[in-house]
This record gives structure tokens, C-alpha cells and sequence, in this order.
């Protein structure tokens, strides 16, 4: 049987320059904080990132951005951090807004092949602007289209040894889904356990979707 | 100010009903919970995965995993669950959330809200208000009758983008309670002590006098 | 705070003649069959029911087909139930197929606010034709409408009194996405416990989708 | 004819990888897994919500609520997970299952199938089989090569309704194995004891040979 469980130097050594990569987390909650670090630490460059955040002046994405290891970034809500401002203004780095809703969702349909679809939020708003739009039953929708990645890098609470990954409390947030979105998908976990250790009716991560599990280190305490 | 705050909470409360499933935003709207009547509890819905969401913990209680959608540290109550934010945001575009409450900048004489992109800054965050803005059944928009420079808020077409096709429902402030209905905005009820002349003066819009 | 445990008796009695209602069950397996036989003795006619099968001779939905109560059957593989072929024929019921996976995005659909998407499911056969189509990155896809309900009648395996549901095993599948999609949700489940007894984090469906809920009696047997 | 279902599902194992999320159809699949070498071990996903399906249970061992995709009972393997079956073809049309194993009616020259609508019949089901066809990575078709009536079953372009536009890539039969490509099949290996003649005369498809 494959094995998964790899150090994190192994498994952000599968990555590459000008990657797609999904990272997950809700500000810093549920964020796979040791994997960016490990991604600084090994250096890749023109990264596009799609995370609802991009993490906060010195913390979680930014210091891939402050390193200048990012080209792009798609999420909902990078105003926290003033930094990405000040990238943008001085054209380093580009930004696609989406709302929230219609982010996870575009996540979700390319996990799940969906070639696109309709939405009411941002139609009719400057953010729907440019989108082909449709009237159903009376009401404006946008049509938008699938997001998939390279690598999705995200944070579990418990992995068994085959992958299936339970979370906690609101650390959940975008990670389950980012898990259905990408080519190569890095977890980091706080604790490996046996098969059978996890309730089958509660594992949301089924194991298919992982390739590779990095259990955090004693040294990496919780962030 | 935070008398005027919880004021707004405070009306915005009795707007709630027993067993609603509710969305608050940042600001006045997290206040409301604080002024429930006894015989109404809510359940509180966060868009970053949980139903259930109880007060601010105790210094030592906080848990790091445990946050709203303001990433401020929250509590669960009992017969919460945690969910991922497809999931989340599937509740709140589906048609899940009886109500959501909302800070603004401005709401115009349609009921068209705008409080997603600040003035004079660069649009860099829209967050979940588009979503809450299409999908909850119930949209009410607390906010200070006035901006800062002592400029109305409620205006007779948004200046600022608009959030959202969608018309609130109804609007709260310090002075007054509006009702959005097809014909425009409605008002229905003066804050105590308030006159029908200063909300007049103070706002933008055009709307209705309802005497109830 | 509202008291959403009710009798089959009372449950069902919200319905109406007309009513487009999905009915959860793969098979026989996690069928709400309590509330079907409720449905069949309180006599609605002219429903549509949006469900993988219809049942087979004698069983569940096939019951309320027998009984003339159906209208419309919605779903993907009504072949194991020859009586449904013998009332298409005689022109008594009218048939939508759909593929499985197709049918249950359309309800994930309808629950989730989503106007329209696009899948290759169906594209260039016999279930495609007349189904608006875009070509999406070389390939062929077909639009789909979402789907709801007035009502659903679902079965999980434990409630608590707030409508927290988890299920059991295969039980579970088309079940919580029909939770979401329908303006009334009964539920018939084998027992109702205290809000906490269900772990948070493996509450397959939440509260806020659950209207009623019936608890089956010892009566009912397990199926 | 148990020996040729056999003898079909052992060679669609000889496809299989370690480690491999395989889907299995009704009929000659479901007998692959009897066939896999000792190195190698797959998960079986059903449709109906299973990752993880295990053998048949005794008859003391039947569980109501634990059943496969064609509604047969069956067990759970240790590590195995359940989800609602809008998951599960999200999984399955997202392109998460590694192989799919399905039976087939026809299969045609460009490598199309038929396997949903039986001739003759109303069409009133078609279950998965679309979302296998259009979301599996690896598609292998296992079937007799002749219909019970003697007719081919590969066939130059299927008289039946096909499936799906994606071709399938492989078709393992009693007589041979056929790759698909995008020039059309190519008979890749014949079963022990059966002749190149043998196969042209039992198929009406297009064919190349290429000997190994």
C-alpha cells in the first residue's frame, strides 16, 4: 500500500514554480501555517494562490508575499492585510476578487466537475461586472466557472494512515473542499492515527482525496 | 456612541423570533444577542462553519479553532455543529438563514444597501455581504442614522457600489425604523424622542411616513 | 423554543394534493418508509415525488404508485419496479430521468441557491437531446436546472430535539442534500436524544434543515 | 460461463494498481476483486455512498443499512468512510476514481459504449453509468464478446444509445483486450487458446492488431 505520511521538506518538494495552489484557513484559523513555512523555506516563485485570505502583515500567506514568491491571488478578503494594498498598488502582485460564497462554490464545482454555474451574488455589482449574466425565474445570475489547482496545501486536525481526515471546531472552513480541487493535495495534521481509529460515519475527508499527510511537529506548536 | 449602538441593537432584537436561524455582521448586529426578551432564543450562524454560536469566552477559555466570521474568539453552545464553508455558504445562498443583520454605509430610497467597499481605498475584500445580501430570507440594516462628517446614510441612490440586487428589508437606527417595500422606503417608527423633522433633515432618501 | 417533535400522524398532515415531495432512499435502504405508509393512508393524490427509485412492487413508493397518488416520478433507475413501466405505459404516470449524478446536483442545487450548471453528464445521448449545451474546454456540456420541493421526506438514524440528524451507513445518501432542498422537512429516524448527545463535528445535517421529526415506533420494525 | 466470467475478471484485476480507488459494476466487476495479486490492494467505492466496500457478509452478518450500488449487501473494510451521494458523485464526476469497471451492451469502433438502455425496453433507468463514463480517470469495460444471441457486441458504430461521449479504454472480453485510442481500437493481447481469425469473425468493429 502507497504510503502518504512524508516530512513536510518532502512534500512541498513536489511543487514547482508558478504553481496553482489552494491554501486553506479562515484568517489564521485552519490555516497549514508549517507547510507555508515550508514553502517560504524552499523558495518557489510567481505562485498563484486561492485562499479566502492572504494571511496578515508577517503572518501565514504574507511572508510568501513579502518574500515576493506570489503572482497572483484569488479569495474574497484580503483587506485585513494592508501589505497586499501596497503589492497591488505597486503592480506585484494581481488580485481576483470574488464573494465568498461564489469562492468556495467555484472550488466545489471544479472538485466535482462542474463546468460552471449560476449565481445571484455579485450580480448586478461592480464585482459582476463582465460576467455573462442570465435571467431565471425573474432574477439576475452571474455565471461562474470552476477553480482547480496544482496543490492544495491544507490543515486537518487527525489524519488516519490512509488519509482520512477529520477537523476541528471552525479550523474546518475551506479545507474539506480545497481537499476535491487539486492535482496534488498536502495535509498537515496534528496527529496521525490508525485506520479504524476515525468514526467512518464522521470522517469528512475521505482518504481518495489526499495524497500526502505532514504531521506537525512538537516544535511547531498551535497556532 | 455605545449607548446609541446598543439602542439599535436593542429595536434590531425585537425584530427576532423564537427558533430563527440568524447572521450577524460586525458591529452593531453582534450587540443584538445581548438584548433578546427572555422567550426568544436564536440560533446564531456563522459563515466560517458553525451553528450554534455562543458569547465571547473567558481569557482562559479561548480556543484558537474557535472563531466568527470576524475571526474573534466565540463559544459553541450546546447542539451546535461545525461544518465546512461550502457547506456554510450553502445554507446562506439556499435560503437557510431567517435573518441577517447587517452594518451599512449606505442604503438608498429603493432599499439597495452599499457596505462592502469603503470610500477612497482600493477594493481589495467583499467577504460573505453579496451572499448574505441574496440568500437570507430577512435583511435588516443596522446603522448610525449619519457618517462621521455628519453625512446621511441613507441616501436617495448609493454613491458607494451596491452590495447586492436584492432590497433589505428593513433599516434601523438611532432615529428611526424603516420598512422597504416595492414603492420605497417606509417609515415606520420614530426612536423616542425623536421627531418627524430630524429624521426628515438627516436623510437622503425619499420615504413614506407611516403613522402607526 | 418551537417543539419540532410531532406524530406521523401530524406531520404528514401538512401536505397537500399537488405537492412536488422528494423521498430519500437508495433501494429500500434509508427509505423513510413510516412516513411513505402515512403519505398512502392519508390519501394525497397528484404528487410528484423526486426519488432515486419509486420503490418496487408492493414497496414503499411503489405503494402510493399503486394506490394512484403519483402524478410525476423524478429520478435516475426506475427499472427494478416493472409496475412503474406498466403505468408510464398506460399513460398514468409520467417519467423524468435524469443520471444519478446529475439528479442529486440538481437537488444540491435547488438547496443551495445555485440557478443553473453545466456537467457533461448526458451531453451527445438520448437523455441530453433537448437540453441546452456549451462547449467548456473541448468538451461537451449540458445545462441543468436545480430542483426542489415542497416537501421532503427523509430518514436518518438519530435526531436530537433541537433536528440535528446524523445517519447510518448506506442510509444516509440521498437524505441530508433532500434536507436542503425542500420548504418542509420531515424526518423519521429510529430515536431522538438530548441537544449534546451528538458530537458537533459529526452532525451530518444541521438543525436549520429539519422541520419535523417523527420517531418510529416499535411498531414500524427497522427495515 | 462462470469461467468466462472469471477469466475476463481476472485479466481486468492484471489492470488494477496498488492503491487504487476502483469503481465496480454489476456482474463480471464485481468478481475482479476475487483476482487481485497479493501486492496489490484497491479500495472499492459505491456509489451509494462507501469508500471502503468489503466482501459479501455470512448470512448472520447482513446489515440493512450497508448495501453496494446494485443494492446487494455487503461489509465494511477497516478505514473505510461513508458520505451522501451528493459527495459521492462529486467524487465520481470530479475525476477522484482512479477506475471505473463496467459491463457494457456495445461497444463501438471509436471506443464509445451502450450499457444503459436494454433493446426493446422503455427506458426508465440509468442510474450512474453516464457519471462513471464521464468522471472515472480509467474506464474498462468487461463483457462477453458475443450477445446471448451470437451477435458482436463490438461493433462499428453502436445501434443502441450510448453512454456518454468519452470513449472507454479498455474492453476485456473472453477472446481478447482492446485498447482504445484515438485512431479506434487496437486488439492488444488475445485470451490463451483464441486465434487473430477467431476475433475478426465474432467482430464487427474496426480493429488494428498489435502484436506484443
Amino acid at each position: 500500500m502507497k504510503n502518504k505520511i512524508v516530512s513536510k521538506e518532502q512534500a512541498i518538494a513536489t511543487m514547482h514554480d508558478g504553481a496553482v495552489v489552494m491554501v486553506g484557513g479562515f484568517g489564521q484559523v485552519g490555516t497549514p501555517l508549517v507547510l507555508i513555512d515550508e514553502v517560504l523555506r524552499q523558495g518557489y516563485r510567481d505562485l498563484t494562490v486561492i485562499s479566502n485570505n492572504v494571511g496578515e502583515p508577517g503572518k501565514g500567506l504574507s511572508r510568501l508575499l513579502e518574500n515576493g514568491q506570489l503572482k497572483k491571488a484569488i479569495g474574497s478578503y484580503f483587506t485585513s492585510n494592508r501589505t497586499v494594498g501596497e503589492y497591488v498598488l505597486a503592480g506585484k502582485l494581481s488580485v481576483e476578487l470574488v464573494p465568498q460564497g461564489t469562492f468556495v462554490e467555484r472550488i466545489r464545482a471544479g472538485g466535482a466537475g462542474i463546468g460552471g454555474f449560476y449565481t445571484r451574488s455579485s450580480a448586478g455589482t461592480l464585482i459582476g461586472e463582465g460576467k455573462e449574466t442570465r435571467e431565471i425565474n425573474g432574477e439576475l445570475y452571474v455565471l461562474e466557472q470552476p477553480l482547480t489547482a496544482d496543490f492544495a496545501l491544507i490543515r486537518a486536525h487527525r489524519a488516519d494512515k490512509l488519509g482520512n481526515l477529520v477537523y476541528r471546531k471552525t479550523a474546518r472552513n475551506f479545507n474539506p473542499v480545497m481537499a476535491t480541487a487539486a492535482k496534488t493535495v498536502i495535509v498537515e495534521v496534528d496527529e496521525i492515527v490508525e485506520p479504524g481509529e476515525l468514526d467512518a460515519e464522521a470522517i469528512v475527508t475521505p482518504h481518495l482525496f489526499v495524497d500526502y499527510i505532514v504531521e506537525r511537529g512538537h516544535e511547531d506548536g498551535r497556532h | 456612541m455605545a449607548d446609541i449602538k446598543h439602542l439599535i441593537a436593542a429595536r434590531a432584537a425585537r425584530e427576532l423570533q423564537d427558533g430563527d436561524i440568524v447572521n450577524l455582521g460586525i458591529g452593531i448586529p453582534t450587540l443584538v444577542v445581548e438584548h433578546l426578551p427572555d422567550n426568544v432564543d436564536v440560533f446564531l450562524h456563522t459563515e466560517n462553519g458553525l451553528l450554534g454560536v455562543g458569547p465571547a469566552p473567558g481569557p482562559d477559555e479561548v480556543d484558537p479553532d474557535l472563531v466568527n466570521a470576524g475571526k474573534l474568539p466565540v463559544t459553541e453552545v450546546v447542539g451546535s455543529s461545525f461544518f465546512s464553508s461550502d457547506h456554510s455558504f450553502a445554507m446562506i445562498r439556499g435560503g437557510h438563514i431567517d435573518v441577517a443583520i447587517l452594518g451599512a454605509l449606505q442604503v438608498d430610497s429603493r432599499g439597495y444597501v452599499a457596505n462592502w467597499s469603503v470610500p477612497g481605498q482600493a477594493i481589495l475584500g467583499v467577504g460573505g455581504a453579496m451572499d448574505l445580501l441574496i440568500g437570507a430570507k430577512k435583511v435588516i440594516v443596522t446603522m448610525s442614522h449619519m457618517t462621521r462628517d455628519g453625512e446621511p446614510k441613507l441616501v436617495d441612490t448609493c454613491t458607494l457600489p451596491i452590495t447586492a440586487l436584492r432590497r433589505v428589508d428593513k433599516i434601523i437606527t438611532e432615529l428611526a425604523v424603516f420598512r422597504v417595500t416595492d414603492e420605497g422606503l417606509v417609515l415606520e417608527e420614530l426612536m423616542p424622542g425623536v421627531t418627524l423633522d430630524e429624521v426628515r433633515t438627516k436623510t437622503t432618501a425619499k420615504f413614506t411616513y407611516e403613522v402607526k
